[in-house]
């Protein structure tokens, strides 16, 4: 044992411990320096791209869901674009809004979420408490439209599954007022509060040619300056016509990705106000699904506001062929790339989730730090164990 | 039979034996302890826009909350690891919990009914209350587990930490009546009280007294989410109870110190019911200011995070030393005019 | 994208081709080193996706690159895709050019048995240690279905 | 107060003569009503998420659904707490992790598997990678659901306090 070696203790920050989620993180620590941080992940790896492949295309789309569990909108939203290249097919414009209204709600939550997270790391039970009191609002919003509180499930290949419930948009514009006026709150408690700045302020900085070079995603790459955004770089569903504009930060450190996270939140309701103001009318589910609904089932539909899943989609079958699609998860950049090879069940689905592109990061960042730095950096990554194990 | 009697009651009824036992000491920090703790916990509640604990008894607001929480500590199975040294780990928190306890004996309870009184009595209170983080460093090494070797260090740099400023600023506050005896600080601050002529050295004081029983800002030695539990990763049942009780009692203790020093102890002095208590009605004054002391203390849970310990370091020693000296030289401005 | 494709494709003599979201160039397994180094200075800078496909019937394994870069002009999706043997799939680690490609080059060794030569740390990732030698995503590790 | 410590530091006869006096008087009707009732209202589960279903549980802590109403304190050691809740899906190493927790809790403990995936596998029923947690655990309830709506854990909750209350554990 070296000399160095012998100073250091080698801390296990197991699965069992609260700044380490469903991780184990071997910490190697000099006094109250950490020296060393290795991630230890795969407590939660529960085998989605092996399951994908004897699953039918549509059984595969509550699978995708359960991973992100705190923000299932945007993974199912992936998977079903990637279904739709496959088949070269558009969902038609109102259903493109209603993807985009419920995505959108959905980021608003899982931002809560982190804050949440990042608030009971940094100590606070207070900051966690109130993200998670104001994600409620927002998931009986979902609830209403979708029937779920989180796993909504609510888009399939070709449409969505239901219409927008009436007064939809008064009671949006309710909770987001209210929301509103939390924020202001949250500034003086939390994101101004000066131990917050002491504790994130400098801490953890990722520069931007790293951020780059290390393939970081989502508000962790935009914290450190990179103007990258996938609803912006190549807009999907209906963001073309939304506008909508990239939120970024210069710093780098754990409280630019704070701000950016809150800056988000204020852009995604912005953005559920434009969309649910320019809605269009018309059909939820693409016609090819929908002519092959028999005519009595079709009035029930439109009478109830509600899509009857096709036998068509349930056993259907796409020529071979492989698709790419990426969307802007709340996290992070999420990419589906599926290859069909004619058969009901996908021949290769490889989901690269945010956060297991924002791996990389913990042995990057957390190095010649203090002990308790490590839950700020690791709260303010908004890292999900079980979206990055799938 | 009666002379027992009668005599047994003048002997539970004079101070040497009812301070240590009854008021300011063990009865009541149990109380307290049963008390604050649910308060905290309510409070918290409050802010967080929540109930906090309330089905135990619903009508009173589930006030008997630690009641059962103490009940399922004493039927816990009490493990001790085998890697840990057994007779160090049950004792320790024993120790710890006295050492806490020990210095409230110092307290007056009344002009003329206390059990220690001398003219440094102050100096006693502060050697005494600074046994306890020595015992929180054993009880951190005797549990043989990393997270509360680690928490055990936290608590020895915090307590160098602490310990200075917090006896210079004690030294201010006496530098104020020109005397160390309790009794006779209490008696001179009849018609203003301790804060007003020196505000430096009370802020100080009590922003240590924060700092000493890890209240929130500064909760670091058994900082949740970096170290588990601290230097008490390891113990259940009545064991941990003594622990997570030991930093409440010191808190009781100093915050009793903090009334009889700053807050006018026992002024304005309650008339005399002519009673058997009469002279325990001024301690009841100061058992009410202590407590609203350590409401707002236990408030700081709701609205504060914690501090790195280099963070905290640096504010005691580079910022609250420095303003105890202030106040140390502020009272002697006083004290002269 | 596709501009760039053909002249990788020109140059180092493999063939290119247009998928719905990406564009995408075939490339033998000796030359990935330096198509990615090509790539790599025509300014894609990272890898989206590090995918392995199992294809028994042809009895070898394709390895897929998905680079592409976040400036903005260059944001399209280039993959670089070659196959290899499937009893004994050897590659160059692209590591060293994407950095960003560590772990899931890591990850598709574990789970396909895909031996990248050069990667700094080519060690168990998601499963757990009695998975040795097995390599769950390959198509004859079955599943229960029933 | 005293037989709490008896175990630990008597030594011989006396020791064991101890243990059998504690838990003769334990058994006794009145203190065993007494163990069980404090028991029931301060169930305090460790803080170990083992999958997603951590989210749901969260929210259950949260101020709308606030478990702290039953006493139900989310904690942070082992071995302070008394109730272990199976939060969805229990991989291979994750199941290592949990058995270890679970031993290191003091003696009275229950364990809750929460969600479909805790019960029977749920949607990852056929993965290679799933322990059921009925297999390594003494489970006492299961809470579907995927994952379970808050008001399905405090369901729960109530469940296993009336439960302990009865003494059946």
């Amino acid at each position: 044992m070296s000399e160095a070696e012998e100073r250091t203790i080698e801390l296990l920050i197991g699965p069992q411990h609260p700044a380490s989620g469903h991780m184990r993180l071997v910490a190697r620590v000099d006094g109250d320096v950490v020296v060393e941080l290795r991630p230890d992940i795969g407590y939660v790896h529960r085998t989605v791209e092996k399951l994908a492949e004897v699953k039918t295309y549509l059984q595969v789309v509550p699978l995708v869901e359960r991973p992100a569990l705190a923000d299932t909108a945007n993974h199912n939203l992936g998977y079903v674009l990637a279904v739709e290249r496959l088949l070269g097919v558009e969902a038609p414009p109102r259903a493109q809004y209603l993807r985009t209204v419920l995505a959108e709600i959905s980021r608003i939550h899982s931002h809560l979420y982190g804050l949440g997270i990042l608030g009971i790391m940094l100590g606070s039970s207070t900051a966690f408490m109130w993200c998670f009191n104001d994600r409620e609002p927002l998931i009986d919003l979902a609830q209403e439209l979708t029937g779920a509180r989180l796993t909504y499930s609510y888009m399939i290949p070709g449409g969505v599954r239901r219409d927008l419930p009436p007064g939809f948009a008064e009671r949006a514009e309710k909770v987001f007022r209210y929301l509103e006026r939390r924020l202001k709150d949250y500034e003086r408690l939390y994101f101004r509060n000066p131990v917050v700045r002491a504790r994130t302020e400098g801490v953890g900085v990722l520069t931007r040619e790293d951020a780059v070079r290390l393939g970081v995603v989502g508000p962790n790459l935009r914290a450190s300056g990179v103007a990258y955004d996938v609803r912006e770089a190549d807009p999907y569903e209906a963001y073309p016509d939304l506008d909508f504009h990239v939120v970024t930060r210069e710093e780098g450190d754990c409280a630019a990705r704070m701000w950016v996270r809150v800056d988000e939140i204020r852009e995604s309701m912005r953005l559920v106000r434009e969309a649910l103001s320019k809605i269009p009318d018309g059909p939820i589910l693409h016609e090819r699904f929908s002519k092959a609904i028999p005519p009595k089932w079709r009035e029930w539909m439109e009478e109830k506001r509600r899509v009857k899943i096709p036998a068509a989609m349930v056993s259907l079958r796409i020529p071979p062929g492989e698709a790419l699609s990426r969307v802007e998860a709340a996290r992070g950049e999420l990419t589906f790339y599926l290859v069909s090879d004619g058969s009901p069940n996908p021949y290769r689905m490889r989901m690269v989730t945010p956060s297991f592109r924002n791996v990389v990061l913990f042995r990057h960042l957390i190095r010649d730090c203090r002990v308790a730095d490590i839950p700020a950096i690791y709260g303010s990554l908004d890292y999900f164990p079980p979206e990055a194990d799938r | 039979m009666m002379v027992m009697l009668d005599l047994l009651l003048d002997l539970l009824l004079s101070p040497w034996v009812f301070v240590p036992l009854v008021y300011p000491g063990l009865v009541s920090a149990f109380a307290l302890l049963l008390f604050i703790i649910w308060a905290e916990r309510k409070m918290a509640g409050k802010v967080q826009m929540r109930y906090g604990p309330l089905y135990v008894l619903k009508p009173l607001g589930g006030i008997i909350q630690l009641v059962v929480d103490r009940i399922r500590y004493l039927f816990q199975e009490p493990i001790v690891p085998e890697e840990a040294d057994a007779a160090a780990f049950v004792l320790a928190p024993i120790a710890l919990f006295t050492a806490c306890l020990l210095p409230v004996v110092v307290i007056p309870v009344g002009p003329e009914f206390y059990a220690f009184r001398s003219d440094i009595s102050l100096l006693a209170f502060l050697a005494l209350s600074s046994l306890a983080p020595a015992f929180t460093v054993a009880v951190g090494w005797a549990s043989s587990n990393k997270f509360s070797l680690i928490g055990g260090l936290r608590e020895g740099y915090l307590a160098l930490a602490y310990e200075v400023p917090l006896v210079v600023s004690a030294l201010a506050g006496a530098a104020l009546y020109g005397t160390m005896d309790l009794v006779e600080m209490a008696e001179a601050q009849s018609s203003v009280w301790g804060v007003c002529l020196n505000p430096l050295a009370a802020l100080v004081f009590l922003l240590l007294v924060y700092m000493e029983t890890s209240r929130f800002p500064f909760e670091i030695s058994e900082a949740e989410s970096e170290i588990v539990m601290g230097p008490f990763t390891e113990y259940s049942g009545i064991l941990y109870g003594l622990c997570m009780g030991a930093s409440y009692v010191k808190m009781y203790a100093l915050s009793l110190l903090f009334t009889v020093m700053f807050l006018g102890a026992w002024h304005p002095l309650p008339p005399p019911t002519g009673t058997v208590l009469d002279p325990i009605l001024p301690g009841a004054v100061v058992f009410a200011k202590a407590l609203a002391v350590m409401l707002c203390g236990t408030l700081l849970r709701a609205v504060y995070q914690r501090y790195r310990i280099d963070q905290a370091l640096k504010i005691s020693w580079h910022t609250l030393t420095p303003l105890s000296l202030a106040s140390l030289a502020l009272s002697a401005l006083v004290g002269v005019a | 994208m596709r501009e760039l494709a053909e002249r990788v494709a020109s140059e180092l003599g493999g063939e290119s081709g247009e998928s719905p979201g990406f564009a995408w160039v075939r490339v033998p397994p000796e030359k990935m080193l330096e198509a990615a180094r090509m790539i790599r200075e025509a300014g894609l800078e990272h890898v989206k996706a590090v995918t392995a496909i199992d294809r028994p019937e042809e009895g070898e394994i394709e390895v897929v690159y998905h680079a592409s870069s976040y400036e903005p002009g260059r944001r399209g999706v280039l993959a670089l895709r070659t196959s290899v043997p499937r009893d004994d799939p050897r590659l160059p680690s692209l590591v060293g050019v994407w950095p960003s490609a560590e772990y899931m080059e890591r990850e598709q060794w574990e789970m396909l048995g895909v031996v990248f030569e050069g990667h700094p740390r080519l060690e168990r990732l998601l499963l757990p240690e009695d998975f040795e030698g097995v390599h769950p995503l390959r198509k004859d590790y079955e599943v229960r279905t029933a | 107060m005293v037989c709490g410590l008896a175990g630990t530091v008597m030594v011989g006869e006396l020791e064991r003569s101890a243990r059998s006096a504690s838990r003769w008087l334990v058994e006794r009707t009145p203190l065993r009503t007494l163990r069980d009732w404090g028991t029931a209202f301060s169930l305090w589960p460790v803080h170990f998420t083992t999958a997603c279903c951590g989210a749901e549980f969260a929210a259950a802590s949260a101020p709308r659904f606030d478990a702290e109403r039953f006493g139900f304190l989310p904690f942070v050691g082992p071995r302070q707490c008394n109730l272990m809740l199976i939060e969805g899906t229990l991989t291979r190493k994750m199941a290592r992790a949990a058995v270890w927790v679970y031993e290191q809790m003091p003696d009275p403990k229950f364990v809750m598997a929460m969600g479909a995936c805790a019960i029977d596998g749920g949607i990852f029923w056929n993965s290679y990678n799933i322990v059921r947690p009925a297999e390594i655990l003494p489970v006492e309830l299961f809470v579907p659901g995927c994952p379970p709506r808050p008001e399905a854990v405090a369901r729960a909750i109530i469940e296993l306090q009336k439960r302990v209350r009865r003494g059946r554990w």
